[in-house]
């Protein structure tokens, strides 16, 4: 099953499609997340793996969101993190989870087949109902842009 | 982060040590003779060059007042941050009264020029103008004399 | 079911059968099953945490005039298949070979 | 809007977009202190970010992915999280000296004192970067900066002795009375005045929210290796400006109204009028540059929506923080510090927290798999080699410099 020096083997997809051999924290960790509506949810701010006895570990799911990212900003600065964010959010900090088979490319963005967990959007929601919407102009499109 | 912090370390040094020292050798209390001279020079020159556009009709009065008051409060500034210099020996007496005393035609000069600009007096300017020319060639043997 | 985060894997140390130091986990290497679930392959340690961290050795080369550092920097790199693992512990992870066994390049890895 | 049209304001807004008040400042300051002595850094440092913005540029259009999402990915979490804190506080400085460069501007052409504009200048920012659609904002900055080209034609009306200026500009050591590191800590000013690296953060974001792709790739190339040289030369004449006219009479530039001098004596009230325009517009289209930077850089960091381009309700995270930067720079000016000491602050350590963002962009413009056969080529590799090790030993020399000379002093 060797696929040697092939393109799909090097962990970049060329157009839509997974590859076959990947480096985790190459290709997946720290990649920006856009759902299926290219809507950024957030970053791979780390990988799940889990196994059972005496198998090889699989990759469980991809995680998102402070919780995950608290951990990884280890030491003094990591732990004032954590607080701050109990303070802001005293309900558990848990992961948003994310199953790799909702995953439709992993490069350059880590893209998905559905749309972006509710979870990850509590802060956003938050800030605009209470800020950005009573703003005039809030609704506003910048079309130029487009 | 550590530069950053590091950053701030320097910036709040720098805001110490910028401020006038504590100056123990004449050839120190020289060395700030001659910044301040550079700076009252700078001062001075901008001035005459200000009296000559306003002579010339080429600016518009609030330019032409808030760059004479920009450099009226630098000369100020320096002014009385000399002033309060400690000669170390009687050797730096004879400097610090020299541009003690161009400091003062500087801001003089300057204060005179504002006068003169805000109320359109060109005569008023022009004097000015003499005056700040001489004080800034004064200023420059001084910058000279004390490199 | 045990789980591990791909986050505390990076950067753990690396031993061989005789305890003696192969290096950090640099990247964690997964392929693709048939079933479309992805299973771990193995680790790429190595020793320079500059080479490893920006992820040489993928699709990423380095610039013209630094290939010579970048391959002196990365010359104790080597592929732990997940076969030669015998333990992952809490700070080390103990290989069940020789260190002078481990090929270098995680691409030549048998599949 | 067809082609060449296109091509042509492109290439305008790069020529006016290349100038803000930290140009303005140290080209000023330098040629009148140091009369051309200095006026090699400016082609080095043009150089430099013609090829950062080209790979940075180059990355943007064929991947999608601006500087801040890429420093987190290659740097990792914690590496990019400190690179992101000292970048962003940096372009803070940047931003508040910005402001404070519109507020005095606007105190030349009113003499209303400045910090009674502060306020009003940060909420126009805000306004626009809430309300001007992105394109039509850099282009209105950029064309109007333009303005500035009346300090070419300043330089040209003082008749300089161009052989002398010439040969300054051939003999780079310090004129007397100034000793050599006080000479290399302004080096440092005007090479991060020209490489400013909020530009490229803003730049390589504006090419996402114009949404470039491989196709645009050769008008932005153009736009940059031609825009930016042309700024550049603009900066060459605001120095030259100086050195003729301030370096011999003793002036060293303290204030903004100083630096309109070989304008104002040259060419009358026209010529304040223009350059007061482009001072305005050059501070004013380069706050919103780093007001924006500041967002895109957090924004990218953690993975939110973000851009000008989407509503301001659906990038809620995004539009807070930009609020939060504009109330934070604006507070810093009303502090009184001198803006323009401030300015000088800023570039010098912009100028050392280049590697944070130059080295992460030089890393993945060699990636196939976001580049495919678009990676650098050898050439570019070795110019971005040799800018790479500039820029490292700029970095390791700023700070020393900086406390030896006590800022230059």
């Amino acid at each position: 099953m060797n696929t040697g020096r092939g393109g799909d083997d090097t962990g970049h997809g060329a157009g839509p499609g997974l590859p076959r051999v990947m480096r985790l924290g190459f290709a997946v960790l720290d990649r920006q997340i856009l759902d299926v509506d290219g809507v950024a949810v957030g970053k791979v701010d780390d990988v799940e793996l889990s196994w059972e006895e005496g198998r090889r570990p699989v990759l469980s799911a991809l995680l998102t969101d402070t919780g995950a990212l608290g951990p990884r900003l280890s030491g003094r600065l990591g732990r004032t993190w954590r607080t701050l964010l109990g303070r802001l959010r005293p309900s558990g900090d848990l992961p948003v989870r994310i199953p790799p088979d909702q995953v439709h490319t992993f490069t350059p963005a880590t893209r998905l087949t559905r749309p972006a967990p509710p979870q990850t959007r509590v802060v956003e929601d938050w800030l605009r109902t209470h800020l950005i919407e009573r703003i005039p102009g809030g609704g506003h499109a910048d079309s130029d842009g487009q | 982060m550590r530069r950053t912090s590091s950053a701030v370390v320097a910036l709040s040094l720098l805001l110490v040590a910028g401020c006038a020292g504590p100056v123990r050798t004449d050839a120190g209390y020289r060395e700030k003779a001659n910044q301040s001279a550079l700076h009252l020079l700078s001062a001075a020159r901008t001035g005459v060059a200000l009296a000559d556009i306003a002579r010339k009709g080429d600016a518009f009065t609030p330019y032409l007042e808030t760059s004479v008051g920009d450099v009226e409060d630098d000369a100020l500034a320096v002014r009385s941050s000399f002033a309060t210099l400690q000669p170390p020996t009687p050797v730096s007496d004879p400097l610090r009264a020299r541009v003690d005393a161009l400091a003062e035609h500087t801001t003089h000069g300057l204060a005179h020029l504002r006068i003169g600009v805000r109320r359109g007096d060109m005569d008023a300017v022009a004097r000015a103008r003499a005056a700040l020319l001489l004080t800034g060639d004064r200023l420059d043997r001084v910058v000279e004399g004390t490199r | 079911m045990p789980t591990v985060t791909a986050s505390s894997l990076l950067g753990r140390e690396v031993v061989d059968r005789s305890g003696e130091r192969v290096g950090a986990v640099h990247d964690i290497v997964v392929r693709r099953r048939d079933d479309g679930g992805y299973e771990m392959a193995g680790f790429v340690v190595g020793r320079s945490a500059l080479a490893g961290r920006f992820g040489y050795g993928a699709t990423l080369a380095p610039p013209t005039p630094l290939h010579g550092l970048l391959a002196w920097l990365r010359r104790h790199e080597r592929y732990l298949p997940w076969e030669d693992v015998a333990d992952i512990g809490e700070e080390v992870i103990r290989a069940s070979v020789a260190s002078a066994d481990l090929t270098p390049a995680w691409r030549a890895e048998p599949r | 809007m067809n082609r060449l049209t296109s091509f042509t304001l492109g290439f305008l807004t790069a020529i006016g977009g290349f100038l803000d008040i930290g140009d303005i400042v140290a080209n000023s300051l330098v040629g009148a202190r140091f009369g051309m002595s200095l006026a090699w850094v400016i082609p080095v440092g043009v150089i430099g970010v013609c090829l950062f913005s080209e790979m940075a540029g180059r990355v943007t259009a064929v991947s999608g992915r601006p500087v801040f999402d890429l420093v987190r990915e290659r740097l990792g979490a914690r590496a990019g999280l400190a690179n992101l804190l000292a970048s962003s506080a940096i372009t803070l400085l940047v931003f508040a000296a910005e402001i404070g460069g519109v507020a005095l501007a606007l105190e030349l052409a009113s003499s209303v004192h400045y910090l009674l504009w502060v306020p009003v200048v940060g909420f126009l920012v805000w306004a626009v970067i809430w309300r001007l659609p992105f394109e039509r904002m850099e282009r209105t900055y950029g064309l109007l900066g333009l303005a500035m080209v009346v300090f070419a034609v300043a330089l040209w009306r003082l008749g300089p002795d161009w052989g002398a200026l010439w040969h300054d500009a051939l003999s780079p050591a310090p004129p007397s009375g100034e000793d050599w590191p006080t000479w290399w800590y302004y080096a440092i000013a005007v090479f991060g005045a020209a490489m400013s690296p909020y530009a490229v953060v803003f730049f390589s974001s504006g090419g996402v929210e114009e949404r470039w792709s491989a196709r645009d790739l050769t008008l932005q190339r153009l736009n940059v290796f031609f825009g930016f040289p042309l700024g550049g030369l603009l900066a060459l004449s605001l120095m030259a400006g100086a050195a003729v006219l301030l370096h011999p009479a003793g002036i060293q530039v303290d204030h903004l109204s100083q630096a309109t001098l070989p304008v104002v004596v040259s060419l009358g009230k026209v010529g304040l009028v223009i350059a007061i325009v482009g001072f305005f517009a050059c501070t004013f289209g380069a706050a919103l540059e780093a007001g924006l930077a500041t967002g895109y850089g957090v924004a990218q960091y953690f993975g939110w929506s973000w851009g000008k381009s989407v509503r301001p309700v659906q990038a809620a995270r995004f539009h807070t923080l930009l609020l939060a930067t504009v109330l934070a720079g604006t507070a810093i000016v009303l502090t009184t510090l001198d803006p323009v000491k401030v300015t000088e602050y800023a570039i010098v350590l912009s100028a050392a927290a280049l590697p944070l963002t130059y080295l992460p962009i030089f890393i993945v413009a060699n990636d196939r798999g976001y580049l495919g056969d678009r990676v650098n080529s050898r050439f570019t590799n070795i110019v971005a080699t040799v800018y790479l090790f500039l820029v490292l030993l700029v970095a390791a020399a700023t700070l020393p410099l900086m406390l030896w000379t006590k800022a230059g002093q």
